[in-house]
């Protein structure tokens, strides 16, 4: 997987390359830098990358449903993402770990992250959904940029215990602009952190153009702060595989941190709570819809000779499938307890917050007896 | 009077602060072609235009540090923090540098900043989506600060604060947006209550109930069910939360004796210790009772589901009521002083 | 026993806590080579190499967010902030990461820190050195907050702290750096007293006096002064304070049925009121005068030339201890609850 | 001044350019792209570049000498950084705006500021020493790179007005570091605000060399953000000022921020309190002292004919009187009142304040009583 002839840093030569190794229309583009990097991927591997996208783009939209059903709170779709997500997301071993922020259930996908615990923490049930360790993956980060600084002090922590895994942070646009990112950028690049920044330039931060935050190609940010910078079609899957595995490499072998910026397009809204009618037109979105993730790899897979109607109408199946068992396990996710307000705050004993926590046991305790009372009455306890 | 939503009333009056003073400028995240997440600036970028609405870039620090540069240049900033939890990257240049300015300058250089924060829970939101930072700028020498609790506070006090040379910041409780009041929206600002002085939202002589922000509203409510249990509780809404109008609440506590002081923060650390110090200094000898404290607990805002579980609601401030009246309540029996 | 500075005990707790767990690494601006503005850290990095005494680039939301990744990773990083008025750029990543981390995982990732916050003043320092934010941080679900006042506690503290799974707030009182105290350096840990609890410094039956850093050896020479004239002053340096041990407080104070805190922060939403508040909770029927703060005025800090008319200092704490006792003092005669 | 047939965006086409329009042996040396900057620095304009920095230098180390005599608390020394400071500062308008860190001695020089005014800061008497307004320069600013947030905020103040003044914000090689610093960067590119960023990259932050916080020339930050960079070699006092004429020009015509490196040396400790020999060593203060900003243009005016030494005679005689009148301004500065401790904190009546400060009052005046009373007892008053 790894052209050991290559010298990734090479790629420094190029900084205003856009990477696209497959052209909106299926066309599949020579590079030489990078395709060496995706050799590897046969009809096989790039079915099985379609596979991925076309079922995490259902599973987005019926999380979606949900939410307007009421099952969730809250849901930040991916939709457009899926190819960015994904190829980058499949670059990954998996002592790498993930430091992302709340978009990316598609790279939570790839990590084996289940349904239930995907959506967890957007039925508003627990704190988070899963346990970080299990999946090398942090649960979704809300502060915008933060866990750029958590992947880079993971990284050096990899890197001081002589470990060749790597990290990876993915933010958007929008997260640019916050000192963390930049602050992230410097300690990288100071402690040669195997950390890999991945941004999802999806052209908008809620209803704030990217040209708000930056008039400069966001991967051009790398360059000053003494990294290599990618930019790439975060569209097309396969580019994004090639440059993350370049990066991730270049991280194993002590190189330290690479910006990649992906460029694509979110196709929802930021999430369900927002309304894009009021910030963007339709026109820009059309023209997006043209150079969708998915659609192009169809296309490549069918001008290769592979059965790609076959391929959709299977994969459609098992996208279903995936959605019926996300709907099917939202109801499973359990109401929390009253009392696990209290629990995890600290990790170890707290004479006040165990003070706190009895007089509150008290107090439910007092409704229950009221209740028990006044049974049948209605109202609650007064 | 017209009937408006709070959200709606702090829109007006951010309107006629643009309209009549144009040193205001509005930023933030959002806020013009949105007209930001709640829709409170809706509007008004059309209107005054993107040089005085502004759509900054996705940074608290360089939000607030850039309103001190303007506020050098004698604009009026009114800075708009989408949410409680996300003003904490903003916090360095407003306590180091917001707060300090005017004492560091020698009064040479005013910061007229007013800084928005829609704050509290009771939304379902997700993290960081619902907190109550209030008392960490109550206790930052230099700011003051103010929570607004219903329509016709929020249009005054929203053109008091960005008309005072001092940085304010404004709280909005977020939950009650979309709640509707009178509002006189020809009201003249001269005439006007200062925002430094609480106000009594109720009159009663059993217990004295302080509150701010969304629970003012619940506390109303918490009186008016007493009422028919027979206890008179008299209901003050601070407004301002830093200075505090002692003047008010101590004259209240001697009638009443006994005290309760109710907010969605945790109780470590929050205001509701130090009302109580400052009441406990000004009228000790009057105090039948000890002073009750009714706060989110000292977690981590929780989850959704979890919130009812958290904030202070109806029946907690009445147990609390009941705590400082010294009847039957979840306590009874439990010593308190174990520790 | 050896005698050590507070500087050099924390300096030789350090060093046991590099020594004892390699997953212990130092974190911070000019720590290593240079060995840290106030010496604390001398030494360390020549002994224990660059990747576990870690000068850092200049940033300290960097610095607390690379130790949030590193706490992931297993290690047990030991944050330096240079001084208390930079620990603002940073206070994000505190409060919304370091303080519900554990929370937010539900209990999956443990975030272990230890903050090293040299605070205070009285050293005659330029602006943003003489800070005293630790209120900020006790109002913090999440955080535990302590401070050292002497070399044998501040030993034993600083490796408590780092032995926690929790993150701490370890506040060191910069202008006792150079104060020598016995320290007995072979102590072991599993004896130690918790860092959670208060430790009585003298014992009185008069006055109860909380305090803690710096002021924790003024309150104690206070005590000295008090006793010849006849007034019977029992201090305690509350050491941890959040949580804050009210156990030990609650059982002076029924005692003294009077009870004074003192610290160098503001008054206004400082710890004072807190602890003023707990105690009245837990100790109403025993208080036989308001409580009194005596505490910096809610200003910023101010230039060296007047701190002295900033910090409370023997004199103001003793005019506090004549307010409980209601002997003549410098409110005498003043209507404290007038305003 | 401005050469007006001159894109001084062409600046952008030669990053890696080191701009040195003298060497440090005192020649000239030609660059077509900046000369034209300083065409008007004839041998008089150049005496008078010297004889400021001559001024400061001595003015710092007189300063220096009261620390040490215990007559100012904390002094920050600028030796070393006289070019890149007096290059910049005599670059500027009257309207335009200046924000400090502390070291800036020299800028606040050019600016008017008194001696009184420059030392009441370092001696602790009160917060700032002069009216920023007076001298279109902040107090300075010790929170490292707040204060470039601050200037861009106030250069946008300056466009959306459409005044043709630009800010300029001073910061050193560590500040870089800081988010402040980075999304200050953001802001300026974003709107265009006519700043300059002036960095003084001394090769030290107190003990932290500059390659800790940054592995790629920092004026190389610049392109990522959108913005322009200049790399001038800060001990050539002509240099400075040709460069930060062409930012200065850039922001004046609505071209937004640039970002200029001045390379430069800090000779002394970080301050009075710091002992450099512990991290550095002599070997690399004597090889900057090669590159001295002062004697280079004694030798290039040396060169040209002038008559150098009659200059430095002179000018040292003006420096010394300069350096006694600090001397004497120093004692000047008044001891604040006690209750002065109050003034300030807020620009509006403030009832809590007043209470307290009301308080302090009072218990003041208990002892000025109770000295009164026990007139002739030692110890105050108990
Ligand atoms: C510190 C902080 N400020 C503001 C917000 C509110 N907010 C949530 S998402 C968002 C936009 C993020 O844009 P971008 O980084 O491009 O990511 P995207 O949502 O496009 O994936 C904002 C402003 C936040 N979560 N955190
Ligand atoms: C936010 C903050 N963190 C830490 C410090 C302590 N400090 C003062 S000066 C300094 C080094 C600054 O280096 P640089 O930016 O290169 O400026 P220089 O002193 O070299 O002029 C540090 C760390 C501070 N003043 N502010
Ligand atoms: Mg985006
Ligand atoms: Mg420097």
């Amino acid at each position: 997987m790894t052209p050991s002839d290559r010298d990734a840093t090479g790629l420094l030569t190029r900084p205003d390359h856009f990477v696209q190794l497959v052209s909106p229309t299926g066309e599949r583009r020579a590079d030489p830098e990078y395709d060496p990097w995706v050799a590897d991927v046969d009809t096989d591997a790039l079915a099985r990358l379609f596979r991925d996208m076309a079922i995490v783009r259902r599973l987005d939209a019926e999380a979606t449903a949900l939410q307007r059903q009421g099952e969730l709170g809250l849901w930040p779709p991916l939709a457009g993402q899926e190819a960015a997500q994904i190829g980058s997301a499949r670059a990954l071993r998996d002592d790498d770990f993930v430091f992302s922020s709340y978009r990316e259930h598609a790279v939570a996908w790839c990590r084996g992250v289940g349904p239930a615990e995907l959506l967890t923490v957007w039925r508003g049930s627990a704190a988070s959904g899963w346990n970080p360790f299990e999946h090398a993956m942090a649960v979704p980060q809300i502060i915008i940029g933060a866990q750029a600084l958590h992947a880079t002090g993971y990284a050096m922590g990899q890197k001081w215990e002589g470990s060749d895994a790597a990290s990876i942070a993915y933010f958007g646009d929008g997260a640019t602009s916050e000192g963390d990112v930049n602050e992230a950028f410097v300690f990288a690049a100071s402690f040669d952190a195997p950390v890999v920044f991945f941004i999802q330039n999806n052209q908008w931060a809620i209803s704030e153009p990217v040209g708000l935050q930056s008039k400069q190609h966001l991967a051009r940010r790398a360059d000053g702060f003494g990294m290599p910078g990618i930019r790439v079609d975060g569209n097309d899957v396969l580019a994004v595989l090639a440059a993350t595995r370049i990066a991730l490499d270049r991280a194993r072998r002590g190189e330290g941190p690479t910006l990649i910026e992906a460029v694509t397009y979110r196709m929802g809204p930021h999430t369900t709570a927002d309304d894009p009618k009021r910030y963007r037109t339709d026109d820009e979105l059309a023209d997006w819809r043209t150079r969708d993730p998915l659609a192009r790899v169809l296309a490549l897979l069918a001008a290769t000779g592979a059965d790609a109607d076959a391929l959709e109408r299977e994969v459609a199946e098992e996208a279903r499938a995936a959605a019926a068992e996300l709907r099917a396990a939202v109801t499973t996710i359990p109401d929390p307890e009253p009392m696990s307000v209290f629990d995890h705050v600290y990790a170890e004993p707290n004479t006040h917050l165990a003070r706190q926590r009895d007089h509150y046991a008290r107090y439910l305790a007092m409704y229950d007896e009221t209740d028990a009372a006044a049974s049948g009455a209605e109202g609650g306890a007064r | 009077m017209t009937a408006l939503t709070l959200g709606k009333a702090i829109n007006e009056g951010l309107r006629r602060s643009l309209a009549s003073d144009d040193r205001v400028v509005l930023m933030g995240e959002d806020i013009g072609t949105l007209g930001g997440v709640f829709r409170v600036t809706d509007g008004l970028k059309a209107e005054f235009g993107p040089n005085r609405v502004v759509d900054t870039p996705l940074s608290e620090a360089g939000i607030i540090g850039t309103a001190v540069g303007l506020a050098y240049r004698g604009f009026r900033p009114v800075v708009e923090i989408q949410f409680d939890g996300f003003i904490y990257p903003g916090f360095d240049q407003l306590v180091a540098q917001v707060a300090k300015l005017h004492y560091r300058s020698r009064g040479n250089v005013r910061m007229p900043l007013t800084v928005r924060v829609p704050f509290g829970g009771g939304i379902g939101a997700a993290e960081h989506h619902s907190e109550s930072p209030e008392a960490y700028f109550a206790h930052t020498a230099g700011l003051r600060v103010v929570a607004c609790s219903n329509p016709a506070d929020a249009y005054v006090m929203i053109q008091q604060a960005i008309a005072s040379d001092d940085p304010v910041l404004f709280f909005e409780p977020k939950r009650r947006y979309h709640v509707k009041g009178e509002v006189d929206l020809t009201a003249s600002l001269a005439d006007a209550k200062p925002m430094g002085l609480a106000t009594f939202i109720a009159k009663g002589d059993d217990v004295t109930l302080v509150t701010y922000g969304a629970l003012v509203q619940t506390a109303r409510d918490a009186a008016v069910a007493a009422a028919e249990d027979g206890v008179s509780i008299e209901v003050i809404d601070l407004r301002s939360l830093a200075p505090i109008d002692y003047e008010s609440i101590a004259a209240s506590v001697r009638r009443t004796g006994r005290l309760v002081v109710a907010h969605e923060a945790g109780e470590q650390g929050g205001l509701g210790g130090e009302i109580i110090a400052g009441i406990t200094e000004r009228c000790f000898d009057y105090l039948e009772a000890a002073p009750v404290r009714v706060t989110g607990h000292d977690i981590p805002y929780p989850p959704a589901k979890l919130e009812r579980h958290h904030l202070p609601d109806l029946d907690r401030i009445l147990d609390g009521v009941d705590r400082v009246l010294g009847r039957p309540n979840s306590l009874s029996g439990v010593e308190v002083g174990a520790r």
